[in-house]
């Protein structure tokens, strides 16, 4: 296995197009690192992308907030916009894992291992976020829902690696959250997580939202009609109960080690209530 | 003479019998002559038992003196974490 | 397997070592430069037992490539008291009972160190969600959290050393 | 040994005062040696190739292509362990080598098959991917009463169920069935006022001790050679290891590293037999260090068990009658703890009936190790459960009613004994006088109280106390230290010479440098060690007056040790200046040679602990989520000879008890592969899930100790599965009759039962 660590954009893309053998990205490597280990991969290549300073840095673009593929959730949470205006995505970033894994884990990485349950994807779903992918083609900027095809496999063609994500700058009356259910208070992987954004007028009634789910289908799963079900509405309970039955019915989950398929349906709805009401109440500031 | 108790599941090993009435300076010998009392218990005894002379656990100590009034009970092999 | 030379700064010291590609810097520190005060609980960053601090932040260890290692501030237990003087988060646990068996304590000492120099006054639910990815199975956690209080008020200067 | 004197007489001067423990500093710098950090010029590194499959007849395993890799030094198989007549001769010995080599079948996910030595670990485990093992798999149990079935698939031939005298002669996966009990439990039924009975099942738990086992061995040409490895039990671990490998116990030294954790998962070899064979095969040192899934996988985790309890009482709270069945699974040999659960299931209470029948079950699980107070939780938690919800249907304060029921000194304990003097109805008291007892509940949270017991045990102990040339003291333990006994060890002998406590050192010894000693368990060790100490101390401060006694002239009676001197016994025996340690420590060479003090014994009269918690705990109604509000832990300790130590004991054990409770779960697919192991799905608590673990201990001294001193380590992991699961039943309505209370199981609890409980 050889190690590199390109300092441009452009080195790393020829460093993976170049690789006969198989080659992986390191970011955070909080993930790459556990399957290196167990023997779950065995790469050829890896390349290490924290010596890339493009990818290293949170900027504020006319379109939203770029955040480089190496910049680690502790960081995205210590920048004051980032935390003002996404506050849902970064408080998802902020749970994966411990203090130490913050330091490292990023959100690129969370996106491109394509679990169900990553953390911060259903929150960065919510927020429509934009993957930048380079690759020996050039550049190439795609929804982030588009990147995971299913546990563990993404659309990524080969030398091709997510080098940002932008977070799109938000209408007056915008804002998200995210919430996730585990038995412990750290330290789990999200049985149920749900991230929610809506915007609202002035009148505290909900013109647009977007709800996704992460854990409880083989992909991040955008439940329109829970969106439905809170837009026109001040977020009464009735509505509330709406959107919750919604993400109960739209879940297919599994059984498995970390919860049941009963389970999984029901706190889908919960946590969207949860999630939503706190997404409301943060809209109704940014006005 | 002090009185032998069986620990429950023993006693089927003695025909049901609980108690025994033992003459013996010690635990070696009192369960020397418990085994010859009853045959079906020896390789129980020979496992290894816990033994308890006036509600002190013995584990290993064989020549811990019994006296003639003593309450003595034989208990399973305990081990602890 | 061709090896990867690092020049990297641990505790203050500048320090050259070969490496594997695919050798995490917790091997490095333990196999190679014989530093052995950083553990190996999990291997899969669950446990906090190997945090060291990298470039300002706590991290684990075993999650690092030794190779990442280029260039930057390593800093582990080894170096955290100043020769004979422990460091007042070492001399709280030891008069705290903070530690039972001690294999987590120089990854906690290690994280709380990081804690302090960001958050000189955290409260306990600060201290105990900054730690929650440094599992003890010992001490229930009480003494540790309060060992790390008291070494804050210390450092703060309201109380006298312990 | 018994109790001095009054202890309430005795000022102790070093004893029960807090001390920074010896070991301290090294483990704040990161200087203290454990298990896996050691290393040797040569070094090989071992590792163990484990089955996939629950239970499989192994065909064949060829390793030539494993052998013929680069790097790999030696392999060793079942092949290697043969049938040397010491090991067949002994029942667990045989079942330990069957534990640690996998032989005609593999036993259990994880089941060692083969193990590598190489060059380094990379090529290790490049080298087991190439060890070919044709396996037929078999039909698996990991379930404690389907493997009691009839039609279960059988783990192994030989086994007949002990203990049924009408058993049936076909193999079984029962093992054993055990019966204590007395008086009529139907005729006491027939007298209660109130009735009731449940069947409780839980999970099995992991000691989870934070270091992974870990050993380095290094045999030479000779046969004779050194161990290091992280242990509870050094000189067990020699004497296994040269059974196992045919050797004689003197050609093997053992050298006990620090420990980082055991909690009984530690007083047995899994991977040090192994590294002894890999060593003198190869030539060379050999290092297995075990990563976190083979210790989920293939060390000793607890049993599972399925208990059903059976209560009755009178109105004015008498237990007329007490019944239980437990069946333990203790993996795939025998040995669960069902009878320590069925002896301690009601011994924190008078019942005037009991009966209680325990089966000891085999299943496709790793073989089952002691966990803190083995077996003891699990029949507590069910027990405690039914007396709370007795307590409450008769309308009677949940103390109280356990006051009015509580073994007390002198009288007959449930298994049989009478007990000695006892501290639970003080604990019982001090829950009840303590200001957590008073504080108003909000919604959702509800209220929990347990008690619990363990007997604790002594053991075999040899301790060994050297004086310096400058009066100082250098004393030799055999017990390792999981938790600050070496503390409690400078502490004793320090006392009774007189002498500071930093004056006193105290290591742990080898197994060549002193007697042998039993492992550290049965929280015997401040206890055993301790008396030992104490003891040593004494015939050492025998010693010393008899130097005294030479260099004044006067018979050695009429010497004595005071304060850390000699001094004439009375006016008659002369006027001499008190001659003081330092003095005597200095003459040494001139008055007869090194002056020491040693003391070998079995001790017993251990003194069992009781403890009762009191827990406050709230529930998320749409989540089933428990949050643990408030916990108070108060157990007798005898005499606490390191308080702040035998708090950590305490709080430690509950935190363990309450991981039990709500989280922590060996959980098997459909395949009987272990789907979690890891610390990130074998949920033990972190910091942020606790409060602060509030402790009062409790001083009823134990007469067979000097200073009264009682075990304390195991005891604390008794009552919180049950102090818990009666907080969160008070809680939400409805009874947690399953473990560990998890959030999609309380959930389902709530939906299926939920509505306040008759007197809540």
């Amino acid at each position: 296995m050889r190690y590199e660590s390109p300092t441009t954009v452009e080195a790393a893309v020829t460093l993976l197009a170049n690789e006969a053998g198989k080659a992986h990205i390191l970011a955070g490597g909080t993930d790459l690192l556990v399957r290196l280990r167990s023997g779950f991969i065995e790469p050829d290549l890896i390349v290490d992308l924290k010596r890339i300073d493009a990818l290293k840095s949170i900027t504020m673009e006319s379109d939203g907030l770029r955040v480089g593929a190496a910049v680690p959730s502790a960081m995205l949470n210590e920048h004051a916009d980032a935390v003002a205006g996404w506050p849902g995505v970064c408080e998802a970033a902020i749970l994966i894992g411990s203090t130490q894994v913050q330091g490292r884990a990023t959100i690129s990485g969370n996106l491109c291992n394509a679990s169900p349950a990553a953390d911060s994807v259903p929150a960065m779903v919510a927020a429509r976020a934009i993957a930048r992918i380079s690759g020996p083609q050039g550049m190439r900027d795609v929804p982030v829902e588009e990147i995971a095809t299913g546990p563990g496999k993404t659309s990524l063609a080969k030398g091709e690696f997510v080098d940002s994500i932008l977070l799109p700058k938000r209408a007056p009356g915008t804002s998200d959250a995210y919430l996730r259910f585990i038995p412990r208070t750290e330290m789990d992987i999200a049985v149920v997580g749900v991230g929610i954004c809506v915007t609202v007028d002035k009148t505290g009634t909900c013109t647009a939202a977007r709800v996704a789910l992460g854990a409880v289908a083989a992909k991040i799963l955008v439940v329109e009609a829970a969106a439905q079900a809170l837009i026109g509405t001040k977020g009464d309970e009735a509505a509330l109960n709406a959107l919750a039955a919604a993400c109960s019915a739209a879940a297919t989950p599994i059984d498995d080690k970390r919860g049941t398929v009963a389970f999984r349906k029901e706190i889908a709805g919960t946590l969207a209530k949860r999630a939503a009401k706190i997404a409301l109440s943060r809209a109704e500031k940014n006005l | 003479m002090a009185r032998v108790k069986l620990w429950g599941s023993l006693s089927r090993m003695a025909d049901g019998q609980k108690e025994f009435e033992i003459d013996a300076p010690n635990i070696d010998r009192m369960l020397t002559a418990l085994g010859e009392a009853a045959p079906k218990l020896k390789p129980i005894l020979a496992k290894g038992v816990t033994v308890s002379i006036d509600g002190t656990l013995y584990r290993l100590d064989k020549f811990q003196a019994i006296q003639p009034d003593s309450e003595v009970y034989i208990l399973p092999k305990m081990a602890g974490g | 397997m061709s090896q990867v030379h690092v020049t990297t700064k641990i505790n203050g010291d500048s320090t050259e070592y070969l490496c594997d590609a695919d050798e995490t810097l917790l091997d490095v520190l333990r196999d190679r430069l014989q530093m052995t005060g950083s553990k190996e609980g999990c291997g899969t960053g669950d446990c906090g037992a190997c945090t060291i601090i990298l470039d300002g932040r706590p991290v684990c260890s075993c999650l690092v490539l030794g190779a990442e290692a280029e260039g930057r501030s390593v800093e582990t237990i080894e170096g955290m008291a100043n020769g004979e003087e422990l460091h007042p988060l070492q001399r709280h646990f030891l008069n705290g009972a903070a530690l039972q068996c001690g294999i987590c304590t120089p990854g906690i000492l290690v994280a709380a160190k990081a804690l302090l120099a960001q958050n000189a006054n955290p409260s306990e639910t600060e201290i105990r969600y900054w730690l929650a990815g440094n599992l003890c199975r010992c001490t229930g956690y009480d003494k540790i959290i309060r060992a790390v209080q008291s070494a804050a008020a210390e450092m703060r200067g309201e109380t006298h050393a312990a | 040994m018994p109790l001095d004197r009054d202890p309430a007489d005795r000022t102790y001067k070093v004893v029960g005062h807090r001390h920074n423990r010896p070991d301290g500093i090294d483990k704040v710098t990161g200087r203290a040696k454990f298990g896996a950090d050691l290393a040797a010029p040569g070094l090989l590194h071992g590792r163990i190739l484990r089955s996939p499959h629950a239970h499989a007849r192994i065909k064949s395993i060829d390793t030539s292509k494993a052998l013929a890799l680069e790097g790999v030094k030696a392999i060793v198989t079942a092949a290697d362990f043969p049938d040397h007549p010491q090991v067949l001769e002994d029942g667990e010995l045989t079942n330990i080598r069957y534990n640690v080599m996998a032989r005609e079948k593999a036993l259990y996910d994880g089941h060692a098959v083969a193990a590598v030595a190489a060059s380094n670990p990379r090529i290790a485990a490049k080298a087991l991917k190439l060890i070919e093992v044709d396996y037929e798999v078999l039909p698996h149990v990991v379930d404690v009463e389907l493997a009691m079935k009839d039609d279960a698939p059988i783990l192994h031939d030989h086994i007949r169920t002990e203990g049924m005298e009408d058993a049936p002669d076909c193999p079984t996966n029962v093992a054993e069935r055990i019966e204590l009990g007395y008086g009529d439990v139907e005729a006491g039924f027939a007298e209660a006022d109130v009735v009731i009975e449940r069947q409780f099942r839980t999970g099995a738990a992991h000691q989870g001790y934070i270091e992974p086992h870990a050993c380095l061995a290094n045999i030479s040409g000779d046969g004779s050679g050194d161990l290091w490895c992280c242990t509870q039990g050094q000189f067990m671990v020699r004497d296994v290891c040269a059974q196992l490998n045919g050797m004689d116990v003197s050609k093997l030294r053992v050298t006990p590293s620090e420990i980082g954790g055991g909690f009984g998962g530690k007083t047995t070899v899994f991977i040090e037999p192994v590294a002894v064979a890999l060593s003198r095969k190869a030539g060379k040192p050999v290092k297995i260090v075990m990563n976190r899934g083979e210790v989920f996988r293939a060390t000793g985790p607890t049993a599972s068990s399925a208990i059903w309890v059976k209560m009755g009482c009178k109105r004015d709270g008498t237990i007329t009658a007490a019944q239980a069945e437990l069946k333990y699974q203790g993996g795939a040999f025998p040995g669960s703890p069902v009878s320590m659960g069925a002896m301690t299931a009601f011994a924190c209470y008078q019942p005037k009936t009991l009966k209680a029948i325990g089966w000891d079950v085999v299943t496709n699980r790793p073989k089952q190790a002691a966990y803190r107070a083995p077996g003891a939780p699990m029949a507590a938690f069910a027990v405690e459960s039914i007396v709370e919800e007795l307590a409450h249907t008769i309308g009677m304060d949940p103390v109280d009613f356990r006051l009015k029921n509580a073994a007390t000194s002198g009288s007959k304990s449930a298994y049989g004994p009478t007990y000695s003097d006892i501290g639970l109805v003080e604990t019982l008291e001090a829950v009840k006088a303590h200001p957590n007892y008073a504080i108003k509940l909000g919604p959702n949270q509800g209220r929990g109280v347990a008690s619990g017991f363990w007997f604790n045990f002594g053991g075999q102990t040899a301790v060994t106390l050297n004086l310096n040339i400058d009066g100082t003291v250098a004393l030799s333990v055999g017990t390792p230290d999981i938790g600050g006994s070496r503390a409690s060890m400078c502490a004793m002998a320090a006392e009774e010479l007189g002498i500071p406590y930093h004056h006193v050192q105290t290591i742990i010894a080898d197994t060549g440098s002193l007697g042998f000693n039993d492992v550290t368990d049965g929280s015997r060790v401040t206890f055993a060690s301790g008396l030992a100490t104490i003891e040593a101390a004494r015939n050492a401060a025998k010693v010393l007056c008899e130097r005294a006694a030479k260099i004044w002239g006067i018979p050695a009676d009429a010497v004595t040790w005071e304060n850390g001197c000699a001094v004439p016994a009375g006016p008659n025996a002369g006027e001499f200046p008190p001659m003081t340690i330092k003095e005597l420590a200095k003459k040494a060479g001139e008055t007869g040679g090194p002056i020491a003090g040693h003391f070998e014994v079995s001790a017993d009269g251990a003194g069992p602990s009781f403890a009762t918690h009191l827990v406050d705990a709230e529930v998320d109604r749409e989540t089933g989520r428990i949050t643990i509000l408030r916990y108070l832990i108060v157990q007798d300790a005898g005499k606490a000879v390191s308080p702040a130590y035998v708090e950590g004991q305490m709080q430690g054990g509950a935190v363990q008890g309450i991981g039990w409770a709500l989280n922590e779960e060996y959980i098997y697919n459909d395949k009987g592969v272990m789907e979690n192991p890891g610390f990130l799905d074998y949920r033990v608590p972190v910091a942020s899930d606790l409060p602060m673990i509030d402790t009062q201990i409790v001083e009823v001294p134990n007469p067979g100790h000097p200073y009264g001193v009682r075990g304390v380590g195991e005891t604390s992991i008794v009552p919180p599965l049950g102090a818990v699961a009666n907080a969160v039943a008070a809680a939400v309505g409805a009874r947690p009759e399953e473990l560990p209370m998890s959030p999609p199981r309380l959930l389902k609890l709530m939906k299926e039962q939920a509505q306040p409980l008759a007197a809540e």
